[in-house]
C-alpha cells in the first residue's frame, strides 16, 4: 500500500495528462484476468491432458495390452504404476487411455452443445407453441435419469466404440445446457439491443447469430465443459460396469479389470488408484475452468482482492456485507509530502489524532 | 488552509437558533477496493444534520451521494471501505457516539433504533419470502426483545396505519403489494423504533410523479408529527428545493456547495449547482433555451486535478486546474449559513 | 453544444406535412392462461393501448406523456411495427402500412426509426460503435461503395450527433462510453437510415440529469436541420413543455388530452393532466412559502388494472369531479374552449353533461393555491388495494 | 395449487415419455435382441421357448406397432414388466420388488443427509466469505470430481488392508433372512454405513458449491442490506433472510441432482455388493437382460419423478410467490 501511494503521489502533481494512469490500469486489469488462479490452473491441467490425449499412445513405455512376467507388481522404476495380474503395465494403460476419455468427452460435449444451442436458443427466441414444446422436451430429458438410459442404449447397440458412446452421451445430455440457454435467451431477448437491432432492420437469422450468440458464448462454453465432465464420468462408469463395445483402453476399463480381478482383496492398490486420481484431476481442472468462467460472468463471485489488506490495527481486513470495514491507514514513516499540505484542504490536520490519523499520502494525492 | 474543518459547526452564529446537530459527518473518506486498485468515491466530506431538519443531498450518478449514505451507516457492500473520518451521532441527552468506532454488537444496537434507512429499490428492499407483518415485527423484536408478540403485532398495525395502509395488509407478501405500497411499508418500517434520523436514498425515483408526491407529502407530515431528521438523497434537485430545508451538492465525491434550499435555488454560487438547477426545464414561467452541463460526469478512476468540475465549467480559470478549492464560507456572501468550494467565491477568513 | 437559435419561440417549421399517422391504434396483449383456465374462462387481455389517434408532422415534435404502464412505450413499438397491432391503422404519408418482417419492414423503417430508452441496453456490448453504425448504413444502403465512402459516412454520422473527432469513438465498445455518448451513438444509428420520422422512447430518462438537456437540444437541432417528425415519449411533463410542439397525455392505455404543449401544460383541462402537473416537482411553488399543502388528495390510489379496466372514463375511480356518466360512458374527444386544437376526453367539456365546465379549467390555473388547509391531518387513509395481476 | 397441478401434469407427461422411450429402444436397435440372446446362450433355450420369448418381450412380428404399444401399456398397467432373461422365468417385477427398497432407502437417506449437510456448509461458507472456511472450496471441487464408486473401492481396500471386520459387502450379514426384527435391521444399518458415507461425501459438494454461489448472489440483494440496517442478529440475517432465499433455486434444481444421486447409488451398490437395483443392473448388463434393464430404468425414472414431486411441494411451501391463488 505504501509503495502504491508514493507512486500516485509522484504522478499526480504533474498536470492533467489524465489518460496515462487510465491506460496502464486497463492493461493491468487485462493481465489480472489472465492470471486468475483458478482458471489458470484448470486451463493448464486441461492442456496437459489434451496433449497427453494426442501423444499418449506414442509415448507409452509398453504396449498397454502386452503381458509380461512381472505379475501384479507394486510401482517400481520399471513400472511406474505397477502391473496387472497379467503383467500389463498400468502406467501405459492410463496414458494410452487418456485419448479415449478425452475424445468421448469432447465429442459428447460438442454434440450436446450444438443440440443445446439449437433447442435452447430456438425455444427462447421464438416463443409461442413451438417454444413451449421444445421447453417441455428439454424438461423431460432433464428429469429422465440419463445415465441409465445411456447404459441401456449402449449395451443394446451391437456395435460399440468411443464414437458411438460419445454420440449417445451427447444426445442424452443436452437438456441442462438447453435450459440454461433458453433462460438466458429469454432474458436477452427482452434487452433493448435485440429490439434495437430489429428496429434497425436486421434479419432474424442475423440477430440470432451476430447479436445473440456472441452474448451467450460464456454460457455455451461453460455448458460444453459441464457436459464434458459429465461425459467423462459416464464413459468411465460404462467401462467400469463392463458395457460392451469399449475395446480400447480407458481409465474405466482399467478400473473394471481391477474390480473384476479382485485387486482390492489382493492389496493391489496401485491398480485402481492412478486411474481414479486421473479422473478426479481431470474433473477438477474442468470445474476450475468453469469457475473461472462463472466469475467472469458474475463478478459478485469474485474475491475482490481483499486478501492481504491490513486494517488500522495491522490485522487483515475482511470484507463483509453489512459491516463496511473501517480502514484508517497508519501514517507513513516519512513526513507528509509538500504537495499534500498545499492542496489537500483541511482534512489532514482537522481530525488527526481523533481516530489514528486520516492523513495518508493517498488522501493527499488526488 | 487555515479554515477550520468546514461543515463541522458547533451551534453558533452560523446555525439558526435552536438547531442542534444530531448527526455530524466529519472528513469522511470512502474507497472502493484496497491498495493499488482502489478508487476514492467519497473524499473528505463533512456534513451536519440538525435535529428536525430535512437535509437534501443532490448530485449525478457517480457523485458519491449514495456511497456517502451507505458509508456513514457502514452498510456499503464489498469492496467498499471507509478510509477516514468520523460519523458522530448525538443521542438526545447522552454522549456523542462515533458510529465508525462501534463494534458489531454496538452497531447492531445503534442501527434502526437511532438511524433508519429507506432505500431506492422498494421492490427489492423487502424479503420476498416473509410477510409484511413478520418483517415489521422482527425489527421490533431485535431491539425490544421483551415486548410481547401481541404488542409487536399491535405496533405493526399502527405503523401501517401511519403510512396509510390498511392493517389487513399485514399478512401480505411483498409481491402482492404495488410499488407505492411497498415503499410506504418501508417508510413505516423506518419509523418503527422512532429513530432520530431517517436516511432516504432516492426513495421515490422508481415511482411515478403522482405517487412520488403523495409519499413525499406523507413524509413531510410524519416528520412534523414525529420530529425526526431526514437526510434525503436524490438526483432530482428540483424536488429537493421544494422539500428540504438545506441542500448539499456533491460532485466527484466532494461537497461543492451547501446552503439553505431557498438560497441555493435563488442564488447558487458554484457553477455546477447552477448548471444542475438549469438542467430541469421549468413547468412555469417563460419558455427559454436551457443548456444543461456540457461534457460527462468525471470518471472516479481518473479525476481531474484541481477542481474536479473544471473541465466542464464555463467559468474555469487558472487556479481551478491545479488547486483544489476548499469548502468554506464565501467572502462575498457574508450571511454565513452557506459554504461553497469554488475559486470564484473564495473563503473569507 | 448549445444551440444558437430557437431562443424564444421555435421558428415555424418549413412545412407541416403529415408524415406518420395512427388512427384508432389498439393493442391487446393476451394474458397467459394456464391449465383449466384455458377451458373455463373467456380469453383475457391486457388493454395496453386503446384507440390511440395521433399525427406526426414534418419538422415538429409531438410529446406523449404518461405514467409507467400507461401504454406510451407500446405506442412507439406499434408505430415502429415491432409489434403487430390488434386494431386501428397506421398510415405513412397517407398510405396504410402493415408489415411483419422482411423487405417491406425494412422499407418502412427506413422512413421510421426508433430510439430506445436505455442506452446501456440498446447497444450490443460485444460490438464496436463502428459495427453498429456500419450495419445500420449497410441495411439501408447508405454505406456508399468502398471503404473510403463508408468511413466518410460513419464520420458524418458521428459529427451529426456531435461526437467529434469521430475516429476517437468509432472503435470503442459501448462500455467505454458514457451514457450520454451512448445515446448519441443510438441516435446516430437511427439517422443512418436517413429517416423521416423518429420515435424516441424516453430518450433521456436513463441519463444523468446534467446531460439530458444536451441530448434533447441535439434532437431539436436535428429536427430543424433534417426536418424530422419526432415522437417524444416521456413521463416528465416539464420536459415535454420544453422540447415538444404538441403534447398528448395518456392514461391507462387511452389518450385523455392533447394540444399545443404550452396550452396543455399551462392550462390543463383533463383532471388527470391537472393531477400530473400538480404532482410534478416545482421549486417555484415552495421556496419561501412554507410547507406544501394538500390540494386534491382524493386522487390517491393507483392506475387501474388494464386487464379489467373501469367502464366509462378510465380515470373515474380517482377523479374528484367524477359524475354518473363518467362511470358508464366513454368520453369522446371534446374541444376545450378558447384554444383551437386543444381537446380533452372528459365529460366536463361536454355541453350537456358538463356542469363544471366553467369551473374545471379555472381550477387548473391555480393549482398551487392553498385550498383546503382544514384537511390538516387526515391520517391513515386506507389505500385502495392494488389489483393483483395474475 | 395451480402450480402444483401444472407440475403434476408435467410429471405424468414425463412418465409417459419415459415409458414410450422404453418401448421403442428395443425396437429401434438394429438386429434382433432375442436372437442375440439366443446366440449367446446357444443350446440352452429350445425353439418353443424362443417363440414365447418373442411374445413375452413384446416383439411379436405379426402385430402392428400400435397394437404392440397398447398391449405394452396394458401390461405395464398391471405391473407386468416382463420376464427376466437371466433369471428365467422370474418376473422382472419380483426381482425389482426385492431390490428397490434397498436402493430407495440408500439413495433417499444419502439425498437427505447430503442436502442438509451440504446446504448448511454452503450457507456458512457463502456467508463467511473470505474467512478460513474458504478452504472448503478447492477441497469440495476436488471431491466432487471423484467418482463415488472409486472412493468406495478405496474404502473397501483400506478396510481390508487394515484388517477391520467392518462389513464392506452385502446389505446384511450373510446368515440372516430379511425380516423386520432388530438383529436384521441392526445388521442392515451397519452394512449401509460405508455406501451411505461414500454417497454423502461425493454428492454433498454439489450442494455446498451451489449454495455458496447462491448465498454470495443473494448477499448483494437490497433486502439483505436492509436486514443489516435493521440491526437484526447475524444469525437471523443469515438464515431467515439470506439462506431462506438462497435455498429456493437449490430446491428447484433438485431434478438434476436426484438423477445423479441415483446414478451414483447404482454404482456404489455394485462396489459394495449391495442388494439393490445397481447390483441387478450389473447382472442385467452382463447378460444383456433387456427386460430387467428396462424395468430398472422405468422404476428409477418413476422414483425420480416422485422425488421431484416432493421437491415441488417443498418449493411450494418455501416460496410464497408460487402460492398465489389462481
Amino acid at each position: 500500500m505504501a509503495t502504491a501511494a508514493s507512486n500516485v503521489t509522484a504522478v499526480a502533481p504533474t498536470d492533467p495528462g489524465a489518460t496515462a494512469p487510465d491506460s496502464s490500469r486497463s492493461k493491468r486489469r487485462h493481465l489480472r484476468f489472465l492470471s486468475s488462479p483458478k482458471a489458470a490452473v484448470g486451463a493448464g491441467l486441461l492442456l496437459f491432458f489434451t496433449v497427453l490425449a494426442i501423444v499418449g499412445p506414442y509415448i507409452t513405455p509398453y504396449d498397454p495390452s502386452a503381458r509380461s512376467n512381472d505379475l501384479l507388481q507394486a510401482p517400481s522404476w520399471h513400472h511406474w504404476f505397477g502391473t496387472t495380474h497379467l503383467g500389463q503395465d498400468i502406467f501405459s494403460q492410463v496414458v494410452d487411455g487418456t485419448r479415449s476419455v478425452m475424445y468421448v468427452g469432447f465429442l459428447a460435449g460438442l454434440v450436446a452443445s450444438v443440440l443445446a444451442v439449437l433447442i435452447g436458443v430456438t425455444s427462447g427466441y421464438l416463443g409461442g407453441f413451438a417454444s413451449d414444446l421444445l421447453s417441455a422436451l428439454t424438461n423431460v430429458f432433464l428429469v429422465i435419469p440419463a445415465l441409465l438410459l445411456i447404459i441401456i442404449i449402449t449395451s443394446s447397440l451391437p456395435t460399440g466404440g468411443e464414437t458411438v458412446v460419445g454420440l449417445v452421451i451427447g444426445f442424452t445430455s443436452w437438456a441442462w445446457g438447453a435450459r440454461v440457454l433458453r433462460a438466458q435467451t429469454l432474458s436477452l431477448r427482452r434487452r433493448d439491443f435485440i429490439e434495437a437491432a430489429r428496429a434497425t432492420g436486421e434479419s432474424t437469422w442475423r440477430i440470432v447469430i451476430f447479436e445473440l450468440l456472441p452474448n451467450l458464448s460464456a454460457v455455451i462454453i461453460s455448458g460444453f465443459i459441464g457436459t464434458m465432465i459429465y461425459a467423462v464420468m459416464s464413459e468411465i462408469i460404462l467401462a467400469f460396469i463392463g458395457v460392451p463395445g469399449l475395446a480400447d483402453w480407458n481409465w474405466g476399463t482399467v478400473l473394471y479389470w481391477a474390480q473384476s480381478q479382485q485387486a482390492l482383496a489382493q492389496g493391489a492398490w496401485w491398480w485402481f488408484v492412478p486411474a481414479g486420481l486421473a479422473i478426479a484431476i481431470l474433473g477438477t481442472s474442468l470445474s476450475l475452468v468453469n469457475f473461472g468462467i462463472d466469475e467472469f460472468v458474475n463478478p459478485r463471485l469474485r474475491n475482490n482482492g481483499e486478501r492481504g489488506a491490513k486494517g488500522a490495527d495491522g490485522r487483515p481486513v475482511r470484507m463483509r456485507v453489512g459491516f463496511t470495514p473501517v480502514v484508517i491507514p497508519i501514517p507513513d514513516e516519512e513526513p507528509e509530502t509538500a504537495a499534500g499540505s498545499g492542496t489537500g484542504s483541511g482534512s489532514a490536520t482537522g481530525t488527526s489524532g481523533l481516530v489514528g490519523s486520516t492523513s495518508t499520502s493517498e488522501d493527499v494525492a488526488q | 488552509m487555515s479554515t477550520q474543518t468546514p461543515g463541522y459547526k458547533s451551534p453558533g452564529p452560523r446555525t439558526p437558533a435552536g438547531k442542534e446537530p444530531v448527526l455530524e459527518i466529519q472528513n469522511l473518506c470512502v474507497d472502493y477496493g484496497l491498495g493499488k486498485e482502489s478508487v476514492q468515491a467519497v473524499r473528505d466530506v463533512s456534513l451536519t444534520l440538525h435535529r428536525g431538519e430535512v437535509l437534501g443531498l443532490a448530485g449525478e450518478s457517480g457523485s458519491g451521494k449514495s456511497t456517502l449514505a451507505y458509508g456513514l451507516t457502514r452498510l456499503l457492500p464489498p469492496p467498499g471501505v471507509i478510509t477516514g473520518g468520523k460519523v458522530v451521532y448525538h443521542q438526545p441527552g447522552g454522549d456523542p457516539v462515533d458510529v465508525l468506532r462501534l463494534n458489531d454488537a454496538g452497531l447492531r444496537q445503534f442501527r434502526w433504533a437511532e438511524t433508519s434507512i429507506v432505500f431506492q429499490g422498494a421492490m427489492n428492499s423487502l424479503n420476498p419470502v416473509h410477510t409484511v407483518a413478520s418483517q415489521l415485527m422482527d425489527v421490533i423484536a431485535a431491539h425490544e426483545p421483551r415486548m410481547s408478540k401481541s404488542a409487536r403485532l399491535e405496533r405493526a398495525k399502527e405503523l401501517l396505519k401511519l403510512v396509510g395502509i390498511s392493517p389487513d395488509r399485514l399478512g401480505s407478501y411483498p409481491h402482492q403489494l404495488s410499488g407505492g405500497m411497498r415503499q410506504r411499508v418501508m417508510i413505516g418500517m423506518a419509523l418503527a423504533l422512532e429513530p432520530q434520523v431517517v436516511i432516504m436514498d432516492e426513495p421515490t425515483t422508481a415511482l411515478d410523479v403522482v405517487m412520488q408526491r403523495q409519499i413525499l407529502r406523507q413524509l413531510v407530515d410524519l416528520r412534523e408529527r414525529l420530529g425526526f431528521s431526514v437526510l434525503f438523497i436524490t438526483h432530482d434537485l428540483s424536488l429537493l428545493v421544494e422539500f428540504s430545508d438545506r441542500i448539499a451538492i456533491m460532485y466527484g465525491g466532494r461537497i461543492v456547495e451547501e446552503a439553505p434550499a431557498a438560497k441555493l435555488y435563488r442564488d447558487s454560487l458554484h457553477p455546477y449547482s447552477h448548471g444542475l438547477l438549469n438542467a430541469f426545464p421549468p413547468l412555469r414561467g417563460e419558455r427559454r433555451e436551457l443548456s444543461g452541463i456540457p461534457g460527462s460526469p468525471p470518471d472516479l478512476r481518473s479525476m481531474p486535478t484541481g477542481c474536479a468540475f473544471h473541465p466542464r465549467c464555463p467559468k474555469a480559470f487558472d487556479p481551478c486546474r491545479t488547486e483544489l478549492p476548499p469548502l468554506a464560507v464565501p467572502a462575498d456572501r457574508a450571511d454565513g449559513d452557506r459554504t461553497v468550494a469554488c475559486w470564484l467565491h473564495p473563503g473569507g477568513g | 453544444m448549445t444551440l444558437t437559435h430557437t431562443s424564444d419561440q421555435p421558428p415555424a417549421p418549413p412545412d407541416n406535412d403529415t408524415v406518420l399517422e395512427a388512427d384508432g391504434l389498439t393493442k391487446h396483449f393476451p394474458v397467459r392462461r394456464v391449465g383449466r383456465q384455458a377451458m373455463t374462462r373467456a380469453p383475457r387481455v391486457v388493454h395496453a393501448v386503446d384507440d390511440v389517434t395521433l399525427t406526426l408532422r414534418r419538422g415538429r415534435v409531438t410529446a406523449l406523456v404518461g405514467e409507467s404502464g400507461s401504454g406510451k412505450s407500446t405506442v412507439a413499438r406499434l408505430l415502429a411495427q415491432l409489434y403487430p397491432r390488434t386494431g386501428g391503422d397506421i398510415r405513412l404519408h397517407g398510405t396504410s402500412v402493415t408489415v411483419r418482417g422482411g423487405r417491406r419492414f425494412r422499407a418502412y423503417n427506413r422512413k421510421v426509426q426508433m430510439i430506445f430508452q436505455d442506452p446501456f441496453a440498446s447497444l450490443n456490448p460485444v460490438h464496436t460503435i463502428r459495427y453498429h453504425l456500419t450495419r445500420a448504413l449497410r441495411i439501408h444502403d447508405n454505406a456508399g461503395s468502398g471503404s473510403v465512402e463508408l468511413q466518410q459516412a460513419l464520420e458524418n454520422l458521428l459529427e451529426r450527433v456531435q461526437l467529434t473527432p469521430a475516429t476517437r469513438y468509432l472503435d470503442k465498445f459501448p462500455h467505454e462510453l458514457s451514457g450520454g455518448q451512448r445515446q448519441r451513438v443510438a441516435i446516430a444509428r437511427a439517422l443512418a437510415a436517413d429517416p423521416e420520422a423518429l420515435l424516441a422512447d424516453e430518450p433521456v430518462s436513463m441519463l444523468d440529469v446534467s446531460i439530458r438537456l444536451g441530448v434533447l437540444n441535439l434532437l431539436r437541432d436535428l429536427k430543424e436541420r433534417l426536418h424530422l417528425a419526432i415522437l417524444y415519449i416521456t413521463h416528465d411533463i416539464a420536459s415535454a413543455r420544453y422540447f415538444a410542439d404538441d403534447t398528448l397525455v395518456m392514461y391507462a392505455g387511452r389518450m385523455v388530452e392533447g394540444g399545443d404543449s404550452e396550452t396543455v401544460t399551462q392550462n390543463p383541462a383533463h383532471p388527470y393532466t391537472q393531477l400530473l402537473i400538480h404532482s410534478a416537482p416545482d421549486p417555484d411553488r415552495i421556496v419561501g412559502e412554507g410547507t406544501p399543502d394538500d390540494t386534491e388528495d382524493s386522487s390517491g390510489g393507483e392506475p387501474p388494472s388494464l386487464i379489467d379496466p373501469p367502464a366509462g372514463c378510465r380515470f373515474n375511480p380517482r377523479c374528484p369531479h367524477a359524475m354518473d356518466i363518467c362511470r358508464t360512458e366513454l368520453p369522446p374527444r371534446l374541444p376545450v374552449d378558447g384554444d383551437p386544437g386543444h381537446w380533452a376526453a372528459c365529460w366536463l367539456f361536454d355541453a350537456e353533461h358538463g356542469p363544471a365546465k366553467a369551473e374545471a379549467p379555472a381550477k387548473a390555473e391555480a393549482p398551487a393555491k392553498a385550498e383546503a388547509p382544514a384537511k390538516a391531518e387526515a391520517p391513515a387513509k386506507a389505500e385502495t388495494p392494488a389489483e393483483v395481476t395474475e | 395449487m395451480k402450480y402444483f397441478l401444472q407440475r403434476l401434469a408435467f410429471y405424468v407427461f414425463t412418465a409417459w415419455a419415459a415409458i414410450t422411450i422404453n418401448f421403442f429402444i428395443p425396437r429401434l436397435i438394429p438386429g434382433d435382441p432375442v436372437m442375440a440372446l439366443i446366440n449367446k446362450n446357444r443350446g440352452q433355450i429350445d425353439s418353443h421357448a424362443i417363440a414365447s420369448l418373442y411374445i413375452l418381450f413384446g416383439l411379436n412380428k405379426h402385430q402392428s406397432l400400435w397394437h404392440q404399444y397398447t398391449a405394452y401399456l396394458a401390461k405395464l398397467a398391471h405391473g407386468d414388466l416382463g420376464i427376466s432373461f437371466s433369471n428365467f422365468p422370474t418376473p422382472v417385477s419380483t426381482i425389482l420388488g426385492n431390490a428397490l427398497p434397498w436402493t430407495i432407502g440408500l439413495a433417499g437417506a444419502a439425498t437427505v443427509i447430503s442436502f442438509l449437510i451440504g446446504t448448511l456448509l454452503g450457507v456458512l461458507s457463502g456467508w463467511l466469505r473470505g474467512s478460513r472456511l474458504d478452504f472448503l472450496l478447492p477441497v469440495t471441487t476436488f471431491i466432487s470430481s471423484i467418482p463415488a464408486f472409486w472412493l468406495g473401492l478405496l474404502t473397501v481396500a483400506t478396510v481390508i488392508a487394515v484388517g477391520s471386520s467392518f462389513p464392506v459387502s452385502g446389505g446384511y450379514d450373510p446368515g440372516l433372512i430379511p425380516h423386520a426384527d432388530t438383529t436384521f435391521i441392526g445388521s442392515a444399518i451397519e452394512h449401509s454405513w460405508l455406501p451411505l458415507g461414500m454417497l454423502v461425501i461425493t454428492t454433498m459438494s454439489g450442494w455446498i458449491l451451489s449454495m455458496r454461489n447462491m448465498m454470495v448472489t443473494v448477499g448483494s440483494e437490497d433486502y439483505i442490506t436492509v436486514a443489516h440496517a435493521k440491526g437484526l442478529s447475524d444469525r437471523r440475517v443469515m438464515f431467515s433472510y439470506a439462506a431462506r432465499n438462497a435455498l429456493l433455486p437449490n430446491v428447484s434444481g433438485f431434478s438434476l441432482a436426484i438423477g445423479q444421486i441415483l446414478g451414483s447409488t447404482v454404482l456404489v451398490e455394485i462396489v459394495f455388493n449391495y442388494p439393490g437395483i445397481g447390483y441387478e443392473m450389473l447382472q442385467a448388463v452382463g447378460s444383456t437382460d433387456y427386460p430387467l434393464m428396462e424395468g430398472v430404468f422405468l422404476c428409477i425414472t418413476l422414483a425420480v419423478l416422485l422425488a421431484n414431486l416432493l421437491a415441488d411441494i417443498a418449493y411450494l411451501i418455501l416460496d410464497p410467490r408460487t402460492r398465489k391463488e389462481g
